[in-house]
């Protein structure tokens, strides 16, 4: 009786459950649609092919959201989230292996998923804690510098480099608890500047981390092996940036795995319901500070992880990475692309990290066009590029329980 | 008959303001008693620092015999107080079920290694969870039932009512506390979620619930009993027949300019 | 230290406490009318003191008079920046009203780069400090090892005036009513028969001819003016705004006069560690809000249950 | 009325795209990246050197002897050093891309030079004066036609102490820059005998230097060292004198631009600077390329470094000639430079591939930055007003 009703509820209130058929080869194309895109954006060299992929690309977050059909497409992935993520793995893997030898494709990418890696994190302190943390970037480089000193001073394998970038981040955040916790919206934003000013400040006039020049960082050798020395796999000839950014791709999948899991569980509702209202959340025995403390730091492992291997990518941190500028280009890489949503951050991450790439022949009008752009998105769109959708519980969730 | 909900001499001070004044109150299993009162006399106070928003200043309280008085709003939960809000408090962006399941989530497991790894545990406790809602949720509509993954901004006024009551229920409370559930909506609804609230109570003849209401006929139809606060302080408690006979009633209605 | 020099250090104080309280009132009254943080705000600086510059040399190509040059001047900074504050308030800022408060931040911030690349791309050889020219008379005043301009007393004072000014616009004119009656109540205020829409663009005027009118006497004062003069200046007024209490009046001034002191004190105590002064402000600012939640001067917001 | 603003955003990239594809198709195309700030505080540096590399470009284009038509690939490093990273990825890893004439920024400068080495790619630094860049390593690829700040220090210390000068108060920004300015003058300060009375690390953005400046006035020095660029040595400058501080200033290349003459203006009198160039008109062909500068029609000035950017995409153009489009060849040829003509004076690689030069010291005088020896104040007509 009682499952019954259930079914009746989910049948009714929810999403179409049903498998059909076009509505599961719409879970498998859009994804490979939408890789398809990042591989022509990372191929074009032409401004005018540019030009034209932001068209198709603003035209078809039109027909996504205006049109009966677009709007089934994008529902048919929501419901289909498992098949959607297979068809997008399979496809961010064919990505990866087509542009195998290109080395600064392999970075680009590699950088949009690393930014997304920190994406996943924020969002996690921002859209699920409603912490506005505008010092990302100042985390990120924490992990960083973390890497630098573990990894270049130390004989410490490279996967626990990698988290204790992520342990020491979210122990500085620490620092920050007691004011984020007591205060608010623009107050707490504000901590977290003057803090991302302070630490930015602090490392380039002080020279125990190598002042304004930074540190070298070894390059990542999880196996013995460094990924900088990798010329080939399996027989065929690859950039040494293809497996940083398999490594990276893998660290998002492991994040956006993590946050989902976090998402669609009572952790996700307590710090949806402490976020939207404390007083009605407090009245029900949650407790906010508990739940800001725990979005807020384990946002920063996050944030932290990403930073530690950009930083060993890379091969080197410096001070200018944890400033104001960059904590707000990560910002807007999830507001863009939906606070809340985790692809938002790839798809927002390509956009904000590629785009001006491309854009190098408009030269300095790039930083005005570029502004023009997140403005006219946000202001036409103000959940963001992928709006973050509703939450999916349990035997809603589609697939197999 | 013993009292649920004994309070006695309950004080709270906002500075100079005295929002409670040595109030005794109590409330038996099953009973339900409408609180009434001219703005500002200090009823919503009162179910702050009864479900612990608020620490009171001075007094006792307890429910069936465990004290209550200035504690955590998670043991007073936990102790069988429940409570809705006189200006909605629901998650609009979230589904009817989030808000629903707020009411019983200080008893999950909400640590963060257990919600990654034992997936099998929780969801197993969701699906119970979610037909425990749709079950509350039917009772009230089957079409809020039926909304279970609606984003709760989409309900009509008295469907979040509704959500509200089954959010303060599903913790299976002892005493429900009820903040003017009439306010923003049309005597129709409001008569309809009486109708509602009727007969849940004929299902759950232990639940103790206190109403605080403007609406007099809602009083009259609903409450066994009666107390009106005037400045913090009680000022008259019985029957609702004999309350609107009351003279100092009468005078702290009119006199505060009702 | 003689006192000739306490006296300078105590003046140059004021001087950069002032600046930072005349910005930092803007971000408060966007605050208390429309609960936004508008970071474009510090760029408006920028165009204000660019726009004087422009409006003062037109002048001054025509006829030699510094009194002529520097009206139109303050005219231009004024008109522009206002301009600046109603066109970002209409265009991006009311209509994002209900969107995530961050949004606003964002767009604002991006409206931000926009000014300061127009400004950049727009000037000729924009990227490079521009001279500010001198209006006001060159008289020292001199008094032992203490020294300084006439034009920077003339300033102060003036600085000292206008928000003077503002407070007595706020607080004692019908526009200040409606700008206070929309703070406190949007519903009522709009039941009471106030334009809502007509008194937060005037507030966004308001506050933007303020900063832009900062940005022409940072201009006098150091004869010098760059593109990317309000990006700091923007920072630390949204500081001090904050700490001081956002959507009071007080607060924001109380909260600039303080950056400054701090900035000030540092440099003195510890000049061989002077760059270590924003560290310091910035740590002071993070104690403040620690301590006071809600800035110094608290919002009115006991959230009703 | 959507469609229409669509329909014009289209003609407009396709109007880019032809303007473009308007180059001679008659001889093989050889791509050259320059790689500089062009958005951001350092803006005007970096687009002075891309038009005078431009320059350079235009004017081989046009001369009928070249063997090759030449494509100038202008990348933005935003002078942030992992944008450096990116960009010089993009350039080094293009096989079309056989040179490169990079970067201001000095930390830009040290973040990228790894890359060119593991990519192969010959590079001439155009502006970065950090030492390490071409000292801190020892890869072929990268070359340096811009002194150090060695040179500049050295020579700071020896003519200002030479002037009589024996206190010195030092501001200098945090930056690699500063602290290396910071670093070298005081260096050779020592063995002179001047003494620094206090030292004033500052951010390169603040922009009120009273507190500092009210300090100094206390110190009484007789030099202001300022080590850092252009906006900071405009601030202090004025801000001197608003103080009434009589003290000398005495600034770095940095700050020998024609922005510091126009922001400082009256108060840029007779302030001191080192810069490792000689001024245009001592070149033999300064006066041909200021000319041909005004003449190409650029909005900005070629700024204090324009002239490097422009022998640097000369040197990598002739030796382009000489061996044709191979990145190793390149660089081969580069290393060898000895006795190389350029409009900076020539050109001779040490053994770090670093160009020897001397650093010279300049004067303003009447709005105009001056060689010393050919000022008033070096001949002795004028003596520097203050103290």
């Amino acid at each position: 009786m009682r499952s019954t009703n259930l079914d009746a509820a989910i049948a009714t209130g929810a999403p179409p459950q049903a498998r059909s058929l076009p509505g599961t080869a719409a879970a498998i194309l859009v994804p490979l649609a939408a890789f398809g895109a990042l591989a022509g954006l990372l191929q074009v060299h032409e401004q005018w092919e540019t030009g034209l992929l932001v068209l198709a690309f603003l035209a078809a977050l039109v027909l996504l959201d205006r049109s009966r059909a677009g709007r089934s497409l994008a529902e048919a992935c929501r419901t289909q989230s498992g098949i959607a993520s297979t068809s997008a793995v399979l496809a961010a893997l064919a990505l990866l292996w087509t542009f195998r030898e290109d080395h600064y494709s392999l970075l680009m990418v590699a950088t949009v998923a690393l930014y997304a890696v920190a994406g996943v994190g924020l969002n996690i302190q921002m859209a699920f804690g409603g912490i506005a943390n505008f010092a990302a970037a100042a985390f990120f480089s924490i992990g960083a510098y973390t890497a630098a000193v573990l990894a270049g001073h130390t004989g410490l394998p490279h996967l626990l480099v990698l988290a204790a970038g992520g342990v020491v981040s979210a122990l500085i955040g620490v620092v920050m608890l007691l004011p984020v916790l007591r205060t608010r919206g623009h107050y707490v934003a504000l901590v977290t500047i003057a803090f991302g000013v302070l630490l930015r400040t602090l490392l380039e006039v002080n020279d125990t981390f190598g002042g304004p020049q930074g540190m070298k960082i070894p390059g990542f050798a999880p196996f013995g092996s460094d990924f900088g020395d990798v010329a080939t796999i399996a027989g065929f000839d690859v950039s040494f940036y293809l497996p940083y950014a398999l490594a990276a791709a893998a660290l998002f999948a492991l994040a956006f795995l993590a946050g989902r899991m976090l998402e669609r569980s009572w952790v996700g509702i307590a710090m949806d319901a402490v976020r939207t209202d404390e007083i009605a959340a407090s009245a029900f025995g949650l407790s906010p500070a508990r739940w800001k403390a725990t979005a807020f730091l384990t946002g920063n492992v996050l944030i932290g992880v990403a930073g530690a291997l950009y930083g060993m990518m890379n091969g080197f941190v410096n001070p200018n990475g944890a400033g104001f500028g960059e904590s707000l280009i990560m910002l807007s890489i999830i507001v863009l692309g939906g606070l809340g949503n985790f692809w938002g951050a790839i798809v927002a991450g390509a956009v904000i990290i590629i785009l001006p790439e491309k854009l190098q022949s408009i030269q300095e009008y790039r930083l005005l066009i570029f502004a023009v752009v997140v403005i006219a998105i946000l202001r036409f769109r103000p959940g963001g590029i992928l709006p973050r959708p509703l939450r999916t519980l349990g035997r809603q969730q589609g697939g197999a329980s | 008959m013993t009292a649920l909900l004994a309070c006695s001499g309950l004080t709270k001070r906002f500075g100079g303001l005295v929002a409670l004044d040595g109030l005794d109150f109590a409330v038996a299993q099953g009973e339900t008693i409408g609180l009434v009162g001219p703005n500002g006399s200090g009823k919503t106070t009162f179910f702050n620092v009864l479900t612990g928003l608020y620490s009171p200043t001075s007094g006792a309280a307890s429910l069936d015999a465990v004290d209550i008085f200035g504690k955590s709003p998670q043991s007073i939960g936990r102790a069988g107080v429940a409570r809705t809000f006189q200006r909605c408090r629901l998650m609009l962006d979230q589904t009817v079920f989030d808000n629903i399941a707020l009411g019983v989530l200080r008893a999950k497991p909400l640590g963060l290694l257990s919600t990654l790894f034992r997936r099998g545990r929780l969801r197993a406790d969701l699906d119970a969870t979610i037909a425990r809602a749709h079950q509350l949720a039917c009772r009230f509509n089957p079409q809020l039932g039926a909304a279970l993954f609606r984003p709760a901004g989409d309900l009509t006024m008295i469907d979040r009512r509704r959500v509200e009551i089954c959010r303060a229920l599903i913790a299976n409370p002892r005493l429900l506390l009820l903040d003017e559930p009439s306010a923003g909506m049309t005597p129709d609804e409001t008569r309809r979620l009486m109708d509602d609230l009727l007969a849940f109570r004929e299902e759950a003849p232990h639940l103790a619930v206190v109403l605080v209401e403007h609406e007099m006929d809602v009083i009259r139809r609903v409450s066994d009993r009666c107390v009106v606060l005037n400045f913090g302080r009680k000022i008259f408690e019985g029957l609702f027949d004999a309350m609107i006979e009351d003279r100092e009633v009468q005078t702290a209605y009119l006199g505060s300019g009702q | 230290m003689d006192m000739g020099i306490l006296a300078q250090h105590l003046f140059n104080g004021l001087m950069l406490g002032m600046v930072y309280a005349m910005i930092a009132v803007g971000f408060s009254l966007f605050f208390g009318v429309l609960d936004v943080i508008k970071f474009s705000h510090g760029d408006v600086v920028s165009v204000g003191a660019f726009a004087a510059l422009g409006g003062a040399s037109a002048i001054g190509l025509l006829v030699d008079m510094p009194g002529l040059s520097l009206l139109f001047g303050l005219l231009a900074a004024i008109a522009v920046g206002g301009l600046a504050g109603v066109v970002i308030g209409g265009t991006l800022v009311l209509p994002l009203r209900n969107a995530p408060p961050v949004n606003v931040l964002l767009v604002t911030l991006m409206a931000g780069t926009i000014l300061r690349e127009a400004i950049r791309l727009g000037v000729p050889n924009g990227g490079n400090p521009k001279p500010f020219p001198v209006l006001l008379p060159q008289w020292q005043i001199t008094a032992g090892s203490f020294s300084i301009g006439f034009d920077s007393v003339l300033i102060l004072i003036a600085g000292i005036g206008i928000i003077l000014a503002t407070h007595l616009l706020i607080t004692r004119t019908r526009i200040g009513l409606a700008i206070r009656a929309v703070a406190q109540d949007v519903d009522v205020a709009r039941l009471a028969g106030i334009d809502f829409r007509r008194t937060v663009l005037g507030t966004f005027a308001l506050g933007s001819a303020l900063a832009s009118v900062a940005g022409l006497m940072l201009g006098l004062y150091y004869r010098e003016v760059n593109f990317s003069m309000g990006l700091v200046l923007g920072v630390i007024g949204f500081a001090a705004a904050v700490v001081g209490g956002l959507g009071s009046l007080l607060g924001p001034i109380l909260g600039g006069f303080l950056f400054a002191f701090v900035q000030t004190l540092v440099t003195i105590v510890l000049p061989t560690a002077s760059a270590y002064k924003d560290v310091v402000a910035f740590g002071v600012v993070i104690a403040l809000i620690g301590l006071f939640p809600t800035g110094l001067i608290a919002e009115r917001s006991s959230e009703r249950v | 009325m959507k469609l229409k603003a669509l329909a014009l955003a289209l003609a407009g990239l396709a109007g880019l795209a032809t303007v473009g594809l308007q180059v001679a198709q008659a001889k093989d195309t050889v791509k050259i990246a320059f790689i500089g700030p062009l958005t951001g505080g350092s803006a005007a540096a970096g687009v002075g050197g891309r038009n005078s590399a431009l320059l350079a470009v235009q004017q081989r284009n046009a001369d009928p002897a070249a063997k090759y038509t030449y494509d100038l690939v202008v990348l933005d490093d935003e002078c942030k050093p992992n944008v450096g990273v990116q960009v010089a990825t993009k350039a080094a890893s293009d096989r079309a891309i056989t040179a490169g004439i990079t970067h201001y920024c000095s930390a830009v400068g040290i973040a990228t030079v790894d890359t060119y080495a593991k990519f192969k790619l010959p590079v001439v630094v155009w502006g970065a004066i950090l030492p390490e860049i071409t000292y801190g390593n020892d890869y072929k690829q990268i070359h340096r036609v811009n002194g150090t700040m060695i040179n500049e220090g050295r020579l700071a210390a020896k003519f200002l102490t030479e002037q009589g000068a024996k206190t010195f108060v030092v501001i200098h920004d945090t930056t690699d820059y500063g602290k290396g300015q910071n670093k070298y003058f005081s260096e050779f300060l020592k063995p002179t005998g001047g003494e620094i009375v206090a030292t004033f690390p500052v951010s390169p953005d603040q922009q009120d230097f009273t507190a500092e400046l009210t300090r100094i006035k206390e110190l009484k020095p007789d030099y202001v060292f300022v080590g850092g660029l252009t906006p900071l040595g405009v601030r202090v400058r004025s801000q001197m004198d608003r103080l009434g501080i009589d003290a000398h200033m005495a600034g770095v290349s940095g700050i020998m631009t024609s922005g510091f003459i126009e922001g400082a203006a009256q108060s840029s009198e007779g302030t001191v600077s080192f810069h490792n160039g000689a001024p245009l008109s001592r070149y033999a062909s300064g006066q041909a390329f200021s000319d041909a500068y005004a003449k190409a029609g650029f909005r900005e000035d070629p700024d204090a470094y324009g002239p490097f950017a422009y022998s640097a995409a000369n040197l990598i153009m002739d030796a382009v000639e000489k061996v044709g489009p191979d990145r190793a060849k390149i660089t081969e040829v580069l290393n060898g430079t000895k006795g190389y003509k350029a409009l900076v004076g020539e050109i001779n690689f040490d053994n770090h591939r670093q160009n020897i030069v001397d650093a010279n010291v300049y004067v303003v005088q009447d709005g105009k930055w001056v060689y010393w020896p050919d000022s008033d104040y070096g001949t002795g007509k004028r003596k520097l007003a203050g103290k």
